[in-house]
């Protein structure tokens, strides 16, 4: 049988965004409190549920270049994307491009341990929101500590923006990724853009 | 707005969860033998403590795991919040009756 | 100035060099920036404000903050914004405003503001910026603590900038607060909110503050920044340092206009440069309305007298006597006020050791009595938390017990009036609420308090005669109207608690929340039943908020189309341009029919069911939940959470499961495939997908963890276009040609995985949800809009349509397919459904025991069944009751005996006449029956039949 | 169907005078006695209304409230005061159209002005599904007798003209049902009107007496163990609503009951502007206007055990979020005070009413979010059942017995908003 996982024609994709790109650029705030929101479709995604010690764990992280992060936050970079940990035994590998990931020598690191490996690319996308402001949006409607102190770049928690249930990593300095299921991509996008309005105003204390 | 510590996660605020009643309430082994009074004690009957109680609370929003929490059900203090394979937590706690538990 | 008279020619934080004009009921006034309405009114001389809610007595200005009970604002605008106290409005060119009675009226015009949010953290909130909020916060930063402080008012700096100037000990803790501010704004890790009220204390150190943004602005507000925002503070550390209210007397005629708290006058002086008389007379019962009268004086004001209520005179008040020359008249208390619409003088009297007057009156003419019947500890954020409150008989005040877990206290919210005391205890609670959050602070010793000045408390100040019954005009709570005759009455019905007093009389439930009255009124109690103070009645609990709060800014952006998500699948733009009307499932919004130009819905309906039926029609099925579930004990997994088996389904096969509660009662529904041996694919109805996969995991971690299985849910992962129709087989072939689609080839409820022509991989599955032959077809999302135009494409041949979901359940109802949710009520067994097939008798399932309850083994348990009208006509609205033939329809002589309702109800176009699904009591054992639907009033007699009136024979299933 | 009568706003006069005059005479303050034919544990609307009716309909008089706190303190003094009777099982309506019409005369039997105000209630559908929930209920009550109506949005807006009917908000409003003759009263009037007529008739309320624990013999209850001290009785009635859980284990039995926080709010006072009850499950609020011009508001249910009488913030933030769309004019109204009460649920969201496993000791709890608007019925049947050691025909479905049996009385669906 062919596998229903293995990818298509690059052509005929699409992400929940595309037809909103022109909105997010209008929306992108410049100056001092510069922010601004963009749409990374179609980055190859992974679900993967295993035991992350003993011999499982090795297998995975040999196939991944790298080990799984073992503590709520914690992210790895490997050699097909960043890992980030969602729960003790659960973890999205979060690809940059479209590339197919590893799933048959996962599947064999797993063997027959419990867990699961799936490929939910499709089953979330990722926003990238990046500037000064980045922070101060997310912080009218996201409840977890975001002070760099609390959630420093290189950190990933889920938890929800605006209402949207979603992952938040903090990739890089003043650089956040949100990963909403696909279907509140346009929702999460709407409620970003409003919160991003007030950074190009003049600033009220 | 509560303040719970997820065995994984550490401490998270209240929308992060969701309760789900009295812990350590297990499952008979098998339903079929039982009679209607204890199968609706399994169904319908749950402690309600004025005090520490023993609940379950799932991290909906977060590693979306299972733990248990020892909450006092008047001051909605935390007491203790431990994984589903532990046991409940020996906390001496002084009750108005003078009564410890 | 002649317009202003009360304006002094000095000094207030106002700025003298720019002019507002404002309107107050009608009239122009001005003002400066820095003032409130209330100060600026007061500098346009005396003034009643609106007169009060019940009395309708004339009423003036009481206090300068949010402890004033007298002046709510109704300011126009965009929407106007009714009860806003006079004392907390700032000032702002172009401002109108009219004075209301005690009620507010709401604008209908749409609120045009933005309401918004933000949730912070910080290892230290301190909340209030006087001397000891701004030291604790100087000395939380200090430890490298990330602070925040916030305060109500504009300025920081509290009771400090209701002093004069000068060189005195408060102008120097001045000059420190404003050096301490600039510093904090200079911390990186301390920020200061001012404009921003903490109005709730919940568990955790949560606090819940509302900052006000853009309002003193006026004009000048730019648009689209929100007007207030609510912040969401989680506090490692809270330092209270609220500060305290300043109480009134009760007396007679207590409340006309020019009647003021001693304190407020002094903030008139001082932060506004407003003289509130010119001719005044102070009311004690301590030492601090010294330095009001000293302020009065120096300001050129005439002060009579100071009706002191202390038998002796104390070193502060000697020194104010010596200073100035004022009479200070010891153990005496003003007793009545005179005066038309405002005060014109008042009447004090010596009184004995029990508090009576005693001897002949003075008449002392004034047109400002300064009050101060003590102080009252702002003690309501502490009092949220359940902190405890003691009666402290020295300082006449209720003041917090110990602090609440993680909370500290500062300055004069624990009694501690004197600036020196305040800055040592507010160094030391920032220090040890520093320390607490794990920063390293040198926490300087416990402040050593200095003995408070003595005070003698005057609860009630009699009237004439004996009768408190008569004291009618000794107002204790002034919005309200609620008098000491109010309080004596209520004493007298039995009542004897301080709470059911409070509602027989509604004194404490006006705006201010009883900030002014609640303590004198426990006083009063305390005086008419012969208690000696008002700690012995204990005293009331507070609740949020601490000062009303807008619905708006509650709300914030969840209004309008962000006031709940929407979830659209990843067909949504095609849906929108093939013009779909769309039906709100939970949070998602899935196309209920396709309408073409011309076209009701009806026939919309009608259309897409004939096409499905007689031809091939096409929808999105994507918002069905997914799971993925892998493991080595799956299949077992699955027959304690399905009613039926899928231990032995074979892979490349799927099948329809149903759940039960543990009570028997179905929760959900779905075809579940079984992929390999240790892998399967399930499907949940749509409104169920998150429940669904929550329950799954409940019972994986809590009940059976020794199990080998693992779910994942993949709801959004793949886009499902359902192709169903005698015509879908043709064309699938086309969009899938490497698929071998022959009746035996590829059999119903078989999975097959395939490249579809346009090389994108895909899932297919042979699900019928209508009867018809028909295909899931099961795609990555990254292409489920290029697959929904391929099928349309490949239908176009064959005449293929797009259909809803009203079409869809037609066609389900047309097979008796039930709706979790519509004809089941979370009453309804598997076996009330008709699904016997369903229900395993061979392993135990979650809720089969339920099953065997005698109330579910009932006989006449409400069955699924079918109806059909028996004109063939008359449509059956779902909804309707259903009754017994002959049954009259008298309920005015009684209920009418129901036998159950219809859940589904719809035009069949396949079946030529309406139908219905109902439960029905007893349902099977009437089929053939004749019963009544209820229509509105009308009976409608329907013939009882098996729920499948399609194709019983299901011969249309392989096409 | 005929349209039913719209509500009228009340008269300006009235909204602004105060409320009406009290009684100067409430009731006494008495010492308890040793003994009492009937001992009401419960000085709520409930024990009160039961007292009340122990007296006027059975002539028992020889009775005893006791109560923790205050009279009428607990969920009585907390409750957003809706009463309507559109349930949808025969069982429950009938007992809260019993209620009902017992309302409809009580302000004249107490001799009391409530201020019951029979300015209906609108319950509003959202959904396709709230639609057929809705005609299903509406259709169940007509045939109960129970004035109900489904309206289409035109309807609601000549009912309730500031309600959001717009076909573009985010979950418009696609009808409602309306009872017309349901209502509102002041719920402190009715306590104290019913705790001064049992006062009248001789019984005891003695507030400040806590029970601790239960006198038995034998499996029969004699008496009760208090704060002060003991007292016999023939009967005891326990009626203790968010603490029924806690009498019961000191009784030594369980009940399925769970103690959950459920808030409230009151704006401050404005002007006439909101003629009737607006009730909806969907986006979660209930809302009406008291007589003296506050906004009353209910929220939704803790999801957590809880004593405390109070809940959480995030609850309220979402509840105004909902007022604030289906009530554009409530933008700029103001949120004076919240709080919260401890409401008894059930599994099946309706009350148990009747025996306990303890002869001699019935029980009135598990009214979850309904209690105040059965108050009479309530008070009604349970003094039928200690009066009679029987259960009134209106109570008898209501027995604990039916978890047993699995015939529950599922209201989940009409009490699913707190109300």
């Amino acid at each position: 049988m062919a596998d229903p996982t293995a990818p298509g024609p690059a052509a005929l994709r699409r992400g929940p965004l595309d037809h909103l790109s022109g909105a997010l650029r209008a929306a992108t705030v410049t100056g001092p409190r510069a922010v601004a929101l963009t749409a990374l479709p179609c980055r190859t995604t992974t679900a993967l549920r295993a035991a992350p010690d003993g011999p499982v764990g090795a297998r995975l992280a040999k196939v991944l270049g790298a080990p799984l992060p073992t503590r709520c936050g914690e992210t790895a970079r490997t050699d097909h994307g960043t890992a980030l940990w969602l729960g003790p035994d659960e973890w999205l590998l979060v690809a940059e491009d479209a590339a197919p990931a590893p799933l048959t020598a996962l599947d064999e690191a797993l063997g027959d341990a419990p867990g699961q490996i799936v490929d939910v690319s499709a089953q979330r996308t990722v926003l990238e929101l990046r500037g000064p402001a980045a922070r101060d949006v997310l912080e009218k409607g996201c409840a977890p500590d975001l002070h760099p102190r609390a959630f420093p770049p290189g950190r990933a928690v889920t938890t929800a923006v605006g209402q949207v249930p979603l992952i938040l990593w903090h990739s890089a300095a003043d650089t956040y990724r949100l990963l909403p299921r696909s279907s509140f991509a346009e929702h999460l996008a709407h409620w970003l853009t409003d919160a991003m309005g007030e950074y190009g105003l003049p600033e009220v204390d | 707005m509560l303040q719970l510590t997820c065995p994984w996660c550490g401490p998270r605020d209240e929308t992060e969860f969701h309760h789900g009643g009295q812990a350590h309430v297990a499952r008979p082994a098998d339903p079929a033998a039982l009679d209607d009074a204890a199968w609706a004690a399994y169904l319908f009957f749950r402690d309600n403590p004025a005090g520490p109680f023993a609940e379950r609370w799932v991290h909906s929003l977060g590693c979306r795991r299972w733990f248990h929490a020892v909450r006092d059900t008047v001051t909605y203090a935390v007491l203790a919040t431990y994984r589903p394979d532990a046991p409940r937590p020996g906390l001496a706690v002084a009750r108005p009756d003078g009564e410890t538990r | 100035m002649t317009d202003r008279p009360a304006r002094l020619p000095h000094g207030g934080r106002i700025d003298r060099t720019t002019t507002l004009r404002f309107t107050l009921d009608g009239r122009e006034l001005t003002g400066h920036p820095g003032d409130t309405v209330a100060s600026a009114l007061l500098a346009h001389g005396p003034t009643a404000t609106a007169p009060s809610l019940h009395r309708g007595r004339p009423r003036g200005i009481v206090g300068a903050g949010v402890e004033d009970p007298g002046t709510l604002l109704r300011i126009e605008g965009p929407c106007a914004e009714s009860m806003l106290p006079a004392t907390t409005v700032e000032l702002y060119d172009g401002l109108r405003a009219t004075t209301l009675t005690g009620r507010g009226r709401l604008d209908p015009t749409p609120d045009p503001a933005v309401y918004d949010k933000k949730y912070v953290h910080t290892d230290v909130l301190v909340v209030g910026a006087g001397p000891a909020g701004l030291a604790a916060a100087a000395a939380a930063g200090r430890a490298g603590a990330r602070v925040l402080l916030i305060e109500d008012r504009p300025d920081t700096g509290g009771a400090l900038l209701a002093t004069a100037p000068g060189d005195g000990p408060e102008a120097a803790a001045l000059t420190w607060a404003t050096a301490t501010r600039a510093a904090l704004d200079a911390e990186p890790e301390v920020r200061v909110l001012t404009r921003t009220c903490a109005f709730g204390a919940y568990d955790g150190n949560y606090v819940l503050a509302l900052q006000r943004r853009t309002d003193h602005l006026g004009a000048a507000a730019p648009a689209g920044v929100s007007r207030q925002r609510l912040w969401h503070i989680r506090a490692r550390q809270v330092v209270l340092a609220t500060g305290a209210h300043e109480r009134p007397l009760v007396f007679a005629d207590n409340d006309r206009p020019g009647v003021m708290l001693a304190h407020a006058v002094r903030a008139y002086l001082h932060r506004y440069g407003v003289l509130p008389g010119r001719r005044a007379v102070v009311a004690t019962t301590g030492d601090s309305a010294y330095a009001t009268a000293a302020d009065l004086v120096a300001a050129g004001c005439t002060v009579a007298a100071v009706a002191d209520s202390r038998p002796e005179l104390t070193a502060t008040a000697r020194e104010f006597h010596d200073g100035t020359g004022v009479p200070v008249l010891t153990g005496s208390a003003v007793t009545g006020t005179s005066g038309t619409d405002r005060l014109d003088g008042v009447t004090v009297r010596p009184l004995d050791a029990a508090g009576r007057p005693t001897g002949p009156g003075t008449a002392l003419t004034c047109d400002l009595l300064a009050v101060s019947g003590g102080w009252s500890p702002v003690v309501h954020l502490h009092s949220q938390r359940r902190g405890a409150l003691r009666w402290d008989a020295d300082l006449a005040a209720f003041v917090p017990g110990a602090a609440v877990d993680g909370q500290h206290l500062a300055g004069a919210v624990r009694g501690t009036y004197d600036t020196a005391g305040c800055l040592a205890e507010g160094a030391r609670a920032g220090a040890l609420a520093a320390s607490a959050a794990g920063c390293a602070a040198t926490v300087p010793p416990p402040h050593r308090p200095q003995a408070p000045a003595p005070v003698r408390p005057l609860w009630l100040i009699p009237g004439d005669g004996d009768d408190p019954a008569a004291w009618d005009t000794h107002f204790v709570d002034l919005q309200r109207d609620v008098t000491v005759a109010d309080l004596h009455r209520a004493a007298g019905t039995g009542m004897r608690g301080a709470e059911h007093i409070k509602r027989y009389t509604t004194l404490g439930t006006g705006h201010d929340q009883g900030r002014t009255s609640g303590v004198n009124a426990l006083g009063v109690l305390a005086t008419l039943q012969g208690a000696d103070s008002p700690g012995a009645l204990g005293t009331t609990t507070y609740r949020a908020p601490y000062t009303p709060v807008a619905f708006a800014a509650l709300a914030g952006r969840e209004t309008g189309a962000l006031y709940d998500p929407v979830r659209r699948t990843a067909l949504h733009q095609g849906h929108m341009a093939r013009g779909a009307v769309f039906e709100d499932v939970g949070q998602w919004k899935r196309p209920h029919f396709y309408p073409r130009p011309g076209e009701d819905m009806d026939a919309a309906v009608a259309r897409e069911c004939r096409a499905a039926r007689e031809g091939v029609a096409f929808m999105d099925a994507s918002t069905l939940g997914k799971i993925e579930i892998r493991g080595a004990d799956a299949g077992e997994f699955l027959n304690r959470v399905y009613t039926n088996g899928f231990k032995k389904l074979r892979p490349g096969l799927a099948r329809y499961g149903v759940m039960c509660g543990e009570d028997g009662m179905i929760v959900d529904d779905g075809v579940t495939l079984r992929l390999a041996d240790d892998r399967y694919f399930m499907t949940t109805t749509t409104g169920n997908a998150a429940a669904v996969l929550d329950r799954l995991e409940e019972w994986l971690q809590t009940e059976w963890p020794e199990l080998d299985v693992t779910c994942t849910s993949v709801t959004e992962q793949w886009a499902t276009v359902a192709v169903v129709g005698p015509r879908s087989r043709a064309v699938v072939a086309r969009l899938a040609p490497a698929l071998d689609i022959g009746r035996e080839a590829f059999p119903f409820m078989a999975v097959r995985e395939t490249v579809l022509a346009s090389g994108v991989p895909a899932r297919i599955c042979r699900i019928s949800f209508s009867g018809e032959l028909a295909y899931e077809i099961n795609v990555s999302a990254w292409y489920g809009q290029a697959v929904w135009d391929q099928v349309e494409a490949a239908g176009r041949p064959e005449g293929i349509t797009p259909y809803g979901t009203e079409a869809m359940h037609v066609l389900r109802a047309e097979k008796g397919f039930l709706i979790v949710g519509q004809d089941t009520d979370g009453t309804v067994t598997p076996l009330d459904a008709g699904m016997d097939w369903v229900v395993s008798r061979h392993k135990d399932f979650i809720g089969k025991r339920s099953l065997s309850r005698p109330d579910t083994v009932r006989p006449d348990r409400h069955h699924l069944v079918a109806l059909i009208p028996a004109d063939r006509r008359t449509p059956l609205p779902e909804g309707t009751q259903i009754v017994d033939r002959g049954t009259p329809l008298t309920p005015q002589d009684g209920p009418v005996p129901m036998l159950g309702h219809i859940t589904s109800g719809y035009r069949s176009p396949a079946l030529g006449h309406p139908f219905a699904l109902a439960l029905l009591a007893g349902g099977r054992d009437r089929i053939g029956d004749q019963v009544v639907a209820v229509v509105g009033d009308t009976p409608v007699p329907v013939v009882v039949s098996s729920p499948v009136l399609y194709d019983p024979e299901g011969t249309r299933r392989d096409g | 169907m005929a349209p039913p009568p719209a509500p009228r706003i009340e008269g300006n006069r009235r909204m602004s005078t105060p409320l009406p005059e009290h009684p100067a005479h409430l009731w006494r303050t008495p010492e308890p006695r040793s003994s009492y034919d009937v001992v009401i544990v419960g000085g709520g609307g409930h024990g009160l209304a039961t007292a009340h009716y122990l007296a006027s309909v059975h002539g028992i008089t020889n009775v005893a409230v006791l109560e923790k706190g205050w009279l009428g303190g607990g969920n009585m003094a907390r409750n957003t005061t809706i009463i309507r009777s559109n349930y949808l099982w025969d069982e429950t309506t009938a007992l809260y159209e019993y209620a009902l019409k017992l309302w409809e005369t009580l302000p004249a039997e107490l001799d009391y002005d409530v201020m019951f105000s029979q300015r209906g209630v609108l319950n509003l559908a959202h959904t396709l599904q709230d639609v057929r929930d809705s005609v299903r209920r509406v259709g169940a009550n007509r045939l109960n007798g129970v004035d109900s109506h489904w309206l289409e949005p035109d309807g609601i807006a000549e009912v309730c003209p500031i309600l959001n009917t717009s076909p573009r908000s985010r979950y418009p409003v696609l009808g409602a049902t309306y009872q017309p003759h349901a209502g509102i009263a002041k719920h402190d009037h009715v306590a104290w009107a019913l705790a001064r007529s049992a006062d009248a008739y001789g019984i005891d309320l003695i507030q400040g007496c806590e029970v601790t624990g239960f006198v038995t013999d034998g499996g029969r209850v004699t008496g009760v163990e208090t704060s002060r001290g003991r007292i016999l009785a023939g009967r005891v009635g326990l009626t203790v609503a968010g603490h029924s859980s806690v009498l019961a284990e000191r009784a030594g039995f369980r009940l399925p009951v769970q103690s959950h926080p459920l808030q409230a709010l009151v704006s401050e006072l404005h002007e006439p502007v909101h003629p009737t009850v607006v009730m909806s499950n969907h986006v979660h609020v209930y809302v009406s206007q008291a007589h003296k011009g506050e906004l009353v508001l209910g929220a939704g249910v803790d999801g957590y055990n809880g004593y405390g009488q109070r809940g959480a913030f995030h609850i309220i933030e979402r509840q105004m979020a909902a007022a604030v769309e289906l009530f554009p004019v409530f933008a700029r109204a103001h949120v004076l005070r919240t709080w919260g009460g401890i409401v008894d649920v059930t599994p099946d969201a309706s009350p148990v009413i009747g025996a306990t496993p303890l002869e001699n000791l019935f029980v009135n709890c598990g009214w979850g979010t309904g209690g105040f608007k059965a108050t009479p019925a309530a008070g009604w049947t349970f003094a039928h059942t200690l009066a009679t050691g029987a259960p009134h025909p209106l109570n008898a479905p209501f027995s604990l017995d039916r978890f047993t049996t699995g015939a529950l009385i599922d209201e989940h669906g009409a009490a699913a908003v707190a109300h």
